[in-house]
C-alpha cells in the first residue's frame, strides 16, 4: 500500500498557492492534515500528479472575532478547537463536535478546513457548520469571495470550489446567551465514522432555528420546517414520526433501519439542546 | 580507516580549481586518479579541508605529438599511456616503464600528471620524466610556467610547483633515430613501490656514445641523474671499461637512504647491478639493425 | 565543520540509484551499507588487496579508492552484476568445481579482475595470468587453483569463440 | 528525490528522500529505526503512531517531505525518559503487551495521554487508546499500567 | 578394530569417501553472496573505534575525553579503567601444564601503562564508524614515555628493564627436553654441525579482519555475538567469563569467516571492550579492526633465534641433535592459549623424522614491548623444520651423501611404528620412507640435478630442496589443550538427526572458516548412514545449534570432528534399523541403508522408504507399538585419547634460482607428498596443502613485522607488510599417501597445516643448494635480497 510517485510542492504563500493550483496540465491535490488524502493515496485511490502542500500558509491560519462572528481559518487543526485554543463562541459546542472526531493522533493533523473541503458524507464538521449557519471564505485567482456553506456543499465529496481556488476559512456566527445547541453522532466504535449524526441549533429571541441531519449519503439534510416547530414549543414538539415523515419525503430513499437511525440521532440531538 | 571529513568540488573548469587554489592553498588538494592521495587519507596522514576533484577538466586529457614533441595531458591514465600508440613510437622508455606502474586495476585509474606531480622516489615516471628532459607546465591565477625536470624535482614528495599551481600537462622530447633506452627495476613482488631503478637513454654516434642519461630512483630522495657514471661512457665506443668506469663512478652520483627495504649499501650495490644490465639491454638495442628499437 | 553530502544519481548493475552521500564516503562503503551490495569486500582500504575491486564505466578500479561522489553519472557494475547478468557463470562454476576458493572473502575481486582478462579474449600463459592477477591477495588457496579456473575459464571461451 | 533535514530524538538528520515516502517508511528503512510498525497504512491501527512536534500523529499517512524542519520523537529516544521509564515498568508488570507489535505506538500514545490528560479516569483511558488497536491483550492490562501511572503521578502530585 | 571391517562401510558403490565433491557453500561465494561479519546490518547499531598507545611503553598520565563525547553521533567514550569496572577481572595467560610459567594480569584495555605500540586504551562508540574515528582524534593522553625492552638476545640482561616489574624479569617460560646421551654422542661423533638461525616476526594477514557485532538484551540478559570466529564455544566462555554474563546466556555465531589461520581462537582486548559497550548500551555494536589497527593488535608469531648443534657419524647417520631456542613474545602471555606454547612445539618436533635417540631442547621465551604472540598455522613447525632440514642437509654434504640419500638412511622405517620420536611422543600410522619415493619420483629429481649442474655452467643458479616433517594435529587432552583451566575442548561432537520427510540434519562442533569442513562432514555423514550427500544438511559455527565442540585449529575438524560425524551416524543408523525392523517384523541384521532406503541387505530390494520411517517416527500416528519410544537422532563425542597428537608426516620439495647479483630468489616448482591418513576429499586436502605452502613461502621470502629499537612497528600498511601474492608463487604439485590412523575408525589425520609448517625449511635449502658454489649460508628469515647479498658477501 505504497503511494503513486507525486511531484511535491511546498509553496510559501497563497500567490503562489494559486499559481501552483493553476499551472501544470495534471491533476493537482491540496495537501493539508493528510488525514483523509493520507489513506486514499496509500490504496491509490487518489492519484494526484502534483501534491500542493499548504501547512504552512500562515494565511489559512488566523483566528479572529469579527462583528457577530467568528473567523476561522482553514488549518485549524481539531485538536486545537478540542483544547480550547480558540474563543468558544458556540457555547462548548465546537469542542464537544471536535472532540469526538476520530482518534486524538488524527485530530492533531486533521484540519477543519480540509474536513470541509473533503466533504466526507459521514464528517462532523459539514453538519455541524451547516447547524450553526457558518458561511465559507474562498480566495480565488479573481479575488475573495463569500458563501453560505448550506450552498458550499453539494454532495458527497463535492463541494462549490472553482478550479485555481481554495478555501481560506469560515465564519461562524456567535452564538447569544439565548441560543441553545444540541448535537448527536451514532458510531459503532468512538472515532468511527459515524453512521447518523443529529444537529440542532436555535436560538428563540432571534428566531433561528436549524435542524440538521448529516452520515447521509449526501450532503448534510436542513430540516427547517420541524426545527421552527421545535423552536417554537422549546423543544416539546419534537414528533419522531414526522421526523420520519420528512426524511421519507426527501429524495435520498433511505432504508427503513437508516430512517429510524437518522430519527433517532435528530430527536436526540434535540433533547440534549433542551436538557437542562 | 576511514577518511576525516573534507569540502569537496567537482570542478568544471581549469580557472575554477586556479582560484579554489589561488584561495585555500596548501589546505586544498587536488584529487585526480586518487591512487596515492586516498590512500593517505583513508590512514588520516593527511587532513585537507578541501578536495578539488580535477577529473571532469577533459582539457587536460588526451596524448598528442606534434613537431617533435609528445604532449601528455595530465589526466591521462597510466592505462591510456600503456595503449598509446604516441608513446610507443616516440616514448619507448616510458613505455617499458608502463608495466612496472602498480597494478592493472591501480593503473585504469591512476594519473600520468599524480604520478609527476606526488613526486614519490620510488615512483617510474618522475625518472623518466628526468631521463627524456620532460618539461611540466603548471598554471596559476598569475598565469603559466614551464619547469623542465631538472628543476621540477626538488626532493622526497617535493617539487617546484607552488601550492596554487595546477600541473596541465607534460611534454617530451619524441625519441631521436640515434637514441636508444632502457628502463629496468628491482622490486620485490609485480607491482610493489620500486627499491631500485634506473632510466637510462643514450646517443649513437657512429660506434660511440655521443650522448647518455642515466637516472635513477627509489634509492635516492628524488630521480636523480647520475652525471658521472654518464659522463664515463660518453665520448667512446662501449666497451666493458667504460661500463665498469660507469658502475665505479656511481657511488658519487648516489647517496642511498637506508630503509626498512634495505641499507644504503644494499641498495647502492643492486642500482650497480641495474645499470650494468640496462646499458647491456641498450646497447644491444643500438647494436640491432636500424628501425628495431 | 559538518558532514558534507551531495545527492548522486548512477547506475549500479543496471540500475538506476540516487542517493545523498558524504563526499568522504568511498565507493565500496556506498555500495555496502547504502545499496546492500556486500559482495565487495574491505581488505585493506588503502588500494593494495584487491578485495574491493569494482568495474566503473567499464574499467576495473579500486573501489576504495574512488570517492562515491565521483561514481555521479557513471556506470557501475558489482560481482552481484555480474553474476545476475550470467557474464562470468562459466568462470564462476570453474572456480566452484576446481576449488578455487575457500574462505571467499577474496573471491568477488579475484572475479571481477580475471573478467577483464577474459574480456581481452587473447591466449594468455599462467604467468601472464599470474601477473593480471598480481593485484589481487588471497590467503587461503596458494592462487594454483585460481590460475587453473581462469586458465580453463580463457580456454573454453577461446575454443568456443569463432 | 528531496533533501530534507529533521531532528529525530535529538539528533539532526539530513537525507534524501522521494516526496512519497512516507514518514513511516522513511523512519524504517532509511533510518533504520524498526520499533515503527506498519499495521494498516491507512491511519486507523495506530501502531505507526510517533511524536511531531510534541503531539503524537500516524506516521504512516504523512509524507517524510512535509516534515522538513520537524522534530521528532519515537521510542528508541525515550531510552532515559523518567515518564516513559514509569510507563515501561507499569506494562511490563501489569501484562500491558503479548506480542508487542503494538506496545512502541501504544507507550508513546500512553505517554501523551498521562501528560495531556493527568486527571482522566479508566474510560478516559480506554476513549483515547480508541485509536490503537491491540490484538493480544484486550487491552485489560495496557489501561491498568496507565491508570497505575497515572495514580502515580496524582499521588506525587 | 582392524580396518578390514571399516573398509567395506567406505569402499559401497554410493560411498562418498574419496570422492572431490565441490564445496555447495562456495555457490554463494562466487555470487558475492557471501555473509560475513561485516555485511551484517542491525537495527540502532553503532561502532566502536579505538585509541591505540603510540609507545612500546608509557605510562598514562591523564586521559581527557570531554572533546570526544561533545561530538555529535558519539554515544559512548570508554577508557582502560572504566572497562575494568565492567570486567570480572584482568586474565593471565597462563597454562598450568607450563610449569613455571609467569605472566603479568591483563586488561581488555590498558589500565596506567601501555605495554606495547598498538595495545588499545580509549574506546569510543558512534553513528559511523568514520564518526568513530574522527573523535578517536579528539581524545588528548599525556603520556610519559618509558623505555622499551625490545631485543629477545638482551630481554634477560641485567640493566635491562623489567616490563612487568612485580615478575621480576622478563622470562616468561623455560623448558629443556634431554633424550638419550646427548654430551656423549658428541663426544664419540666424527662430524658436529654447529648452526644459527633466526626468524623474523610475521602475522597472520586474515583478509577479512576481525571482525564482530555484539547485541545484549537486558531482559533475558541474553549476549549474542556474530563473530568471525574459528571456535565459538571457546569465546562463548572467554566473553561469558571475563564480562559475568551466564555462560548459557552467550550465543557465538561465527557467519562466513573471510580466513582465519590461528588468528582468531584468542582474546582481543578491543573485542572485549566492544561487547562491554553493547552491553552497556543495549544496543548492537560493531568493531571491524581495519587493516592498520589490525597489524598492531592482531596476534604476531614466529619471532626465533635457534642455535643447533648436530652429531653424525661419517658413514652418514645422525647420532645427537641440540637445539636452543630463544622466542621474544609480546607484552603478555596471549590468553587463554598462551604465548609459550609456540616455542613448545620447537621443542616437540625438531628433528621429528629422524631415528637419532640423543636429543637435547632448549626453549627460552622472553617478555618483549611488542604485540603479543600466540597460535598461527603450523605453531613453531617453520623454525623447527627449518632448522632439522637445514642440519641435515649440512650433514648429507658433510658425510658426501646425496640430500635424498642421507634422509633415506636416517628417517624412521614405516614399518616401525608404534614409536617415540627423539623428543619423546608417541607416535604411530606414519609413511617417511614412501613419502620421500614417492617425491623424488614426482620431482624427477635426478633430471632436475642435471638440468641444475648444466645452468650453473651457463652462471644461471638454481637449487633443489627436500624437507621431511612431522606434524601434530588433532589434539589429545594429555597434550596443552584444557588442561590448566583454560575454556578449550579437545572432544569434538555430532549430534544427527533424521527429519519428518526424510532428510538429515548434521550439526557438528567443529566450524567452517572456507576449508569445506561442511562438505567433508556431509560425505562422511552420508557414507555411514546410507544416504545422498544431497539429502544431509550440515550445521557449523553457532553454539545455539550445535553440540559442545572444540571448533578448528590444530588441523583437527576432519580428524575429531569426522569420527564424531562417523559415530553418530552409525548411531543413527542402528536406530533406524531397529525401527525399521519392528515395522517389517524381520531382524535389523537382515536391513541395510542404501541411498535413503532401508533396503534387504541380502539382495538390495527396497523395503521401506527413510522419508517413510521419518514420517512414521515424528508423527507417531500408530503404527509403532505402544511401548516402542522412537530414537530418530543420535550425539557422539570423540577425542584422541591417549596421545597427546596425531602426527601426520609428509615431505616437501622445492626449485627455485636465485640471482645473485640481486639477491632476488625466483620460485620456480614446489611439490608436496603428504600422509593425512584417509582422505575424504582429495582436492579440498590438495588445496589445503596449496594454500598452506604459500602462506609458508610468505614467512620464508617476504613477511616480516619490523620494529625499531623503540619498538615501534615500522611496515603497518600492506604496502610495506609484504605478503605472497599471485606473481610469485610457483604452482604446487600435491600427491598424498593414505595411512590411516588407527586412532578413529574413521582413520583421517589433520591436513591443514602441513604445507605452512614446511616449506620456508625446503626452501631455505634449495636457496643454500642454489648458493653451494659461493659458500655463502643462509638461515635468516625471510630470506630477503639484502640476506642472500650479505651471504655472497656483496653487501
Amino acid at each position: 500500500m505504497k503511494p503513486a510517485k507525486f511531484e511535491y510542492i511546498k509553496p510559501s504563500d497563497l500567490a503562489e498557492t494559486m499559481s501552483a493550483l493553476a499551472t501544470g496540465d495534471g491533476f493537482n491535490i491540496v495537501l493539508a492534515g493528510s488525514q483523509s488524502l493520507g489513506p486514499m493515496m496509500n490504496f491509490r485511490l487518489a492519484r494526484p500528479d502534483r501534491l500542493i502542500d499548504i501547512r504552512e500558509l500562515d494565511a489559512l491560519k488566523q483566528v479572529a472575532r469579527v462583528d457577530d462572528h467568528l473567523f476561522i481559518g482553514a488549518l485549524v487543526t481539531h485538536a486545537a478547537i478540542e483544547d480550547g485554543a480558540l474563543p468558544d463562541v458556540t457555547k462548548g459546542m465546537m469542542i464537544h463536535v471536535a472532540s469526538g472526531i476520530a482518534y486524538r493522533a488524527v485530530r492533531n493533523r486533521g484540519t477543519i478546513g480540509g474536513s470541509i473541503a473533503h466533504a466526507d458524507p459521514a464528517g462532523d464538521w459539514p453538519a455541524a457548520l451547516l447547524a450553526l449557519g457558518a458561511e465559507v471564505v474562498i480566495d480565488g485567482p479573481n479575488g475573495t469571495r463569500e458563501m453560505a456553506i448550506a450552498d458550499f456543499q453539494i454532495d458527497a465529496f463535492t463541494v462549490a470550489l472553482e478550479a485555481g481556488e481554495i478555501l481560506r476559512g469560515f465564519r461562524v456566527p456567535i452564538l447569544s446567551d439565548a441560543a441553545r445547541w444540541g448535537y448527536h453522532k451514532i458510531s459503532r466504535k468512538p472515532g468511527d465514522f459515524a453512521d447518523s449524526i443529529g444537529a440542532f441549533v436555535c436560538n428563540s429571541r432571534s428566531g433561528v432555528a436549524r435542524l440538521v441531519l448529516g452520515a447521509t449519503d449526501g450532503a448534510p439534510l436542513q430540516l427547517n420546517a420541524i426545527a421552527s416547530t421545535i423552536a417554537e414549543t422549546n423543544g416539546a414538539g419534537f414528533d419522531i414520526e414526522a421526523a420520519r415523515a420528512a426524511l421519507a419525503e426527501t429524495e435520498e430513499a433511505f432504508e427503513p433501519f437508516k430512517a429510524r437511525m437518522h430519527a433517532l440521532a435528530l430527536q436526540r440531538a434535540v433533547a440534549d439542546a433542551y436538557k437542562t | 580507516m576511514k577518511t576525516p571529513k573534507f569540502a569537496y568540488v567537482c570542478a568544471e573548469s581549469v580557472a575554477q580549481v586556479l582560484n579554489l587554489l589561488s584561495e585555500h592553498g596548501d589546505n586544498a588538494r587536488i584529487l585526480a586518479g586518487g591512487q596515492s592521495l586516498m590512500p593517505t587519507l583513508n590512514m588520516r596522514l593527511s587532513q585537507p579541508d578541501l578536495l578539488i576533484d580535477i577529473n571532469r577538466l577533459d582539457v587536460l586529457k588526451g596524448i598528442s605529438v606534434e613537431d617533435g614533441m609528445v604532449r601528455i595531458g595530465a589526466l591521462v591514465r597510466h592505462a591510456e599511456v600503456m595503449r598509446s600508440p604516441i608513446v610507443a613510437e616516440h616514448l619507448p622508455l616510458i613505455a617499458e616503464a608502463m608495466p612496472h606502474v602498480a597494478h592493472m586495476a591501480v593503473r585504469n585509474r591512476g594519473t600520468f600528471g599524480g604520478s609527476i606531480a606526488l613526486a614519490d622516489p620510488a615512483a617510474e615516471l618522475p625518472a623518466c620524466g628526468l631521463a627524456l628532459g620532460a618539461t611540466m607546465v603548471v598554471e596559476s591565477t598569475r598565469g603559466r610556467r614551464k619547469i623542465s625536470a631538472a628543476e621540477f624535482f626538488k626532493g622526497m614528495f617535493d617539487t617546484d610547483r607552488n601550492p596554487d599551481e595546477l600541473l596541465i600537462e607534460i611534454r617530451i622530447p619524441c625519441r631521436e633515430p640515434n637514441n636508444f633506452s632502457a628502463f629496468m627495476e628491482l622490486s620485490r613482488r609485480q607491482g610493489d613501490f620500486a627499491i631500485a631503478g634506473v632510466a637510462c637513454q643514450i646517443g649513437i654516434d657512429g660506434d660511440a656514445i655521443s650522448a647518455a642519461k642515466l637516472v635513477y630512483f627509489a634509492s635516492e630522495s628524488r630521480p636523480t641523474f647520475a652525471a658521472n657514471a654518464s659522463a664515463a661512457i660518453i665520448g667512446k665506443p662501449w666497451s666493458a671499461k667504460s661500463k665498469s668506469a660507469a658502475l665505479a663512478a656511481l657511488a658519487d652520483d648516489l647517496d642511498p637512504i637506508p630503509s626498512p627495504q634495505g641499507s644504503a649499501k644494499f641498495k647502492l650495490h643492486l642500482q650497480r647491478v641495474l645499470t650494468g644490465r640496462a646499458l647491456d639491454r641498450v646497447m644491444e638495442r643500438a647494436m640491432e639493425p636500424a628501425g628495431a628499437a | 565543520m559538518n558532514e558534507e553530502t551531495q545527492i548522486i544519481t548512477l547506475t549500479v548493475n543496471g540500475e538506476q540509484v540516487s542517493r545523498l552521500v558524504a563526499v568522504r564516503q568511498h565507493l565500496v562503503d556506498f555500495l555496502r551499507t547504502e545499496l546492500g551490495l556486500t559482495g565487495s569486500h574491505l581488505g585493506c582500504e588503502h588500494g593494495i588487496c584487491g578485495a574491493c575491486s569494482v568495474r566503473v564505466d567499464g574499467d576495473v578500479l579500486r573501489g576504495c579508492l574512488i570517492l562515491a561522489v565521483q561514481a555521479d553519472g557513471a556506470e557501475v557494475e558489482t560481482v552481484e552484476g555480474l553474476t545476475e547478468s550470467g557474464e562470468i557463470s562459466d568462470l564462476q562454476d570453474n572456480f566452484v568445481e576446481r576449488g578455487a576458493l575457500q574462505c571467499g572473502f577474496c573471491t568477488p575481486g579475484m572475479l571481477i579482475t580475471a573478467a577483464e582478462l577474459l574480456l581481452q579474449g587473447t591466449p594468455k600463459t599462467r604467468d601472464e595470468i599470474r601477473e593480471f592477477l598480481s593485484g589481487n591477495f588471497c590467503r587461503c588457496t596458494g592462487y594454483h587453483a585460481i590460475i587453473d579456473a581462469v586458465e580453463t575459464t580463457l580456454n573454453q571461451r577461446l575454443e568456443n569463440s569463432p | 528525490m528531496m533533501d530534507i533535514t529533521i531532528t529525530i530524538n535529538n539528533a539532526e538528520v539530513t537525507a534524501s528522500v522521494e516526496p512519497r515516502t512516507t514518514l513511516a517508511d522513511f523512519l524504517r528503512d532509511q533510518r533504520r529505526m524498526t520499533s515503527i510498525h506498519l499495521g494498516c497504512e491507512h491511519g486507523v491501527c495506530g501502531a505507526c503512531t510517533i511524536i511531531a512536534d510534541g503531539a503524537p500523529v500516524r506516521s504512516c499517512i504523512i509524507y517524510a517531505v512535509s516534515c522538513d524542519g520537524a522534530v521528532i520523537q519515537t521510542i528508541e529516544g525515550c531510552d532515559d525518559d523518567p515518564i516513559m521509564a514509569e510507563l515501561r515498568d507499569a506494562f511490563t508488570a501489569h501484562h500491558g503487551l503479548q506480542c508487542g507489535y503494538c506496545t512502541p505506538a501504544m507507550l508513546m500514545t500512553a505517554r501523551d495521554i498521562v501528560t495531556r490528560l493527568p486527571h482522566a479516569d479508566a474510560d478516559r483511558v480506554r476513549l483515547e487508546l480508541a485509536g490503537n488497536i491491540c490484538r493480544c491483550t484486550g487491552y485489560a492490562g495496557i489501561v491498568r499500567a496507565i491508570m497505575a501511572v497515572l495514580e502515580q503521578r496524582r499521588k506525587v502530585g | 578394530m582392524s580396518h578390514t571391517t571399516l573398509s567395506n562401510v567406505f569402499d559401497r558403490p554410493n560411498s562418498y569417501i574419496g570422492r572431490s565433491l565441490s564445496r555447495p557453500g562456495a555457490r554463494r561465494a562466487v555470487a558475492g553472496r557471501g555473509v560475513y561479519t561485516d555485511d551484517i546490518d542491525f537495527p540502532r547499531m553503532v561502532h566502536a573505534a579505538f585509541v591505540r598507545s603510540p609507545y612500546a611503553h608509557a605510562k598514562i598520565l591523564h586521559i581527557d575525553t570531554a572533546a570526544a563525547k561533545a561530538m555529535p553521533g558519539v554515544v559512548l567514550v570508554m577508557n582502560g579503567a572504566e572497562l575494568a569496572e565492567r570486567c570480572t577481572g584482568p586474565w593471565i595467560g597462563t597454562l598450568a601444564c607450563f610449569e613455571g610459567m609467569k605472566s603479568a594480569p591483563q586488561f581488555a584495555m590498558a589500565v596506567d601503562r601501555a605495554c606495547w605500540q598498538g595495545e588499545p586504551v580509549v574506546m569510543v562508540v558512534a553513528a559511523s564508524r568514520a564518526v568513530a574515528e574522527d573523535a578517536c582524534e579528539r581524545v588528548v593522553i599525556d603520556w610519559e614515555e618509558l623505555p622499551a625492552t625490545t631485543a629477545a638476545e638482551t630481554a634477560l640482561d641485567e640493566n635491562t628493564p623489567v616490563i612487568h616489574p612485580d615478575l621480576g624479569d622478563n622470562l616468561a617460560f623455560k623448558k629443556v627436553i634431554d633424550k638419550g646421551d646427548v654430551d656423549a654422542a658428541f663426544e664419540a661423533a666424527d662430524i658436529v654441525l654447529e648452526e644459527s638461525f633466526s626468524f623474523g616476526r610475521h602475522t597472520a594477514v586474515s583478509l577479512e579482519t576481525r571482525a564482530l557485532i555484539s547485541e545484549y538484551d537486558p531482559g533475558t540478559e541474553r549476549l549474542t555475538i556474530h563473530t568471525s570466529s574459528q571456535v565459538p564455544h571457546m569465546i562463548q566462555a572467554v566473553f561469558a567469563r571475563t564480562l559475568g554474563v551466564p555462560e548459557h546466556n552467550v550465543r557465538i555465531i561465527a557467519p562466513d569467516v573471510g580466513g582465519s589461520f590461528g588468528l582468531k581462537i584468542h582474546t582481543f582486548g578491543d573485542e572485549i571492550a566492544a561487547v562491554a559497550a553493547s552491553i552497556k548500551l543495549a544496543r548492537p555494536v560493531k568493531f571491524i579492526a581495519d587493516r592498520m589497527e589490525s597489524f598492531f593488535s592482531d596476534i604476531h608469531a614466529r619471532e626465533h633465534l635457534i642455535s643447533a648443534r648436530m652429531a653424525v657419524s661419517r658413514e652418514g647417520d645422525i647420532q645427537a641433535l641440540e637445539i636452543d631456542d630463544l622466542a621474544g613474545v609480546g607484552a603478555y602471555s596471549a590468553y587463554p592459549r598462551t604465548s609459550v606454547f609456540e616455542a613448545n612445539q620447537v621443542l616437540n618436533i625438531t628433528g621429528g623424522p629422524y631415528k637419532h635417540k640423543n636429543y637435547r631442547a632448549t626453549a627460552t621465551v622472553v617478555y618483549l614491548n611488542k604485540v603479543p604472540t600466540s597460535q598461527y598455522r603450523a605453531v613453531g613447525h617453520p623454525i623447527g623444520i627449518s632448522v632439522a632440514e637445514h642440519m641435515v642437509d649440512r650433514a648429507a654434504e658433510a658425510t658426501g651423501l646425496d640430500p635424498v640419500e642421507f634422509r633415506r638412511r636416517n628417517v624412521m622405517p614405516d614399518d616401525g611404528y608404534p614409536a617415540v620420536i627423539a623428543a619423546g611422543l608417541p607416535v604411530k600410522d606414519l609413511s617417511h620412507e614412501a613419502c620421500l619415493e614417492k617425491l623424488v619420483a614426482m620431482m624427477e629429481y635426478d633430471e632436475l640435478k642435471r638440468e641444475q649442474a648444466a645452468l650453473r655452467e651457463q652462471g644461471v643458479h638454481r637449487g633443489i630442496g627436500i624437507a621431511g616433517f612431522i606434524k601434530g594435529t588433532a589434539p589429545g587432552p594429555l597434550g596443552y589443550y584444557g588442561v590448566g583451566g583454560a575454556p578449550i575442548a579437545t572432544q569434538d561432537a555430532c549430534t544427527i538427526k533424521l527429519e519428518p520427510a526424510g532428510g538429515v540434519i548434521c550439526m557438528v562442533g567443529v566450524s567452517e572458516q572456507g576449508q569445506g569442513v561442511d562438505t567433508v562432514m556431509g560425505q562422511i555423514a552420508a557414507t555411514a548412514l546410507g544416504v545422498t550427500f544431497e539429502s544431509i544438511r550440515v550445521i557449523s559455527g553457532d553454539t545455539d545449534s550445535v553440540p559442545y565442540g572444540g571448533g578448528t585449529y590444530a588441523s583437527r575438524a576432519t580428524a575429531i570432528g569426522g569420527e564424531a560425524v562417523y559415530q553418530a551416524s552409525r548411531a543413527l543408523r542402528t536406530e533406524i534399523l531397529t525401527m525399521a525392523g519392528i515395522l517389517l517384523q524381520s531382524e535389523p541384521s537382515s536391513l541395510d541403508i542404501v541411498d535413503n532406503n532401508v533396503v534387504a541387505a541380502d539382495n538390495g530390494e527396497v523395503r521401506i522408504p527413510l522419508a517413510e520411517i521419518g514420517r512414521i517416527g515424528h508423527f507417531q500416528v500408530g503404527e509403532l507399538p505402544h511401548d516402542y519410544q522412537p530414537v530418530l537422532s543420535a550425539t557422539r563425542r570423540f577425542r584422541v585419547s591417549e596421545l597427546p597428537y596425531i602426527f601426520t608426516n609428509g615431505i616437501h620439495g622445492a626449485y627455485v634460482e636465485v640471482d645473485t647479483d640481486t639477491g632476488f630468489i625466483r620460485l620456480l616448482k614446489h611439490w608436496v607428498v603428504e600422509d593425512c591418513g584417509r582422505v575424504i576429499n582429495p582436492n579440498l586436502a590438495d588445496e589445503q596443502v596449496r594454500g598452506g605452502c604459500v602462506q609458508g613461502l610468505g614467512g620464508a621470502l617476504y613477511e616480516h613485522c619490523i620494529y625499531d629499537d623503540a619498538g615501534q612497528l615500522q611496515n603497518a600498511t600492506l604496502a610495506d607488510y609484504l605478503v605472497p601474492m599471485p606473481a610469485e608463487m610457483p604452482d604446487i604439485e600435491v600427491a598424498h599417501i593414505q595411512t590411516p590412523t588407527t586412532e578413529s575408525e574413521l582413520g583421517a589425520k589433520g591436513a591443514g597445516e602441513s604445507g605452512t609448517g614446511a616449506a620456508p625449511g625446503v626452501v631455505m635449502g634449495a636457496v643454500n643448494n642454489a648458493l653451494r658454489p659461493f659458500n655463502a649460508v643462509v638461515t635468516t628469515q625471510p630470506m630477503t635480497p639484502e640476506i642472500v647479498l650479505q651471504a655472497l658477501g656483496k653487501v
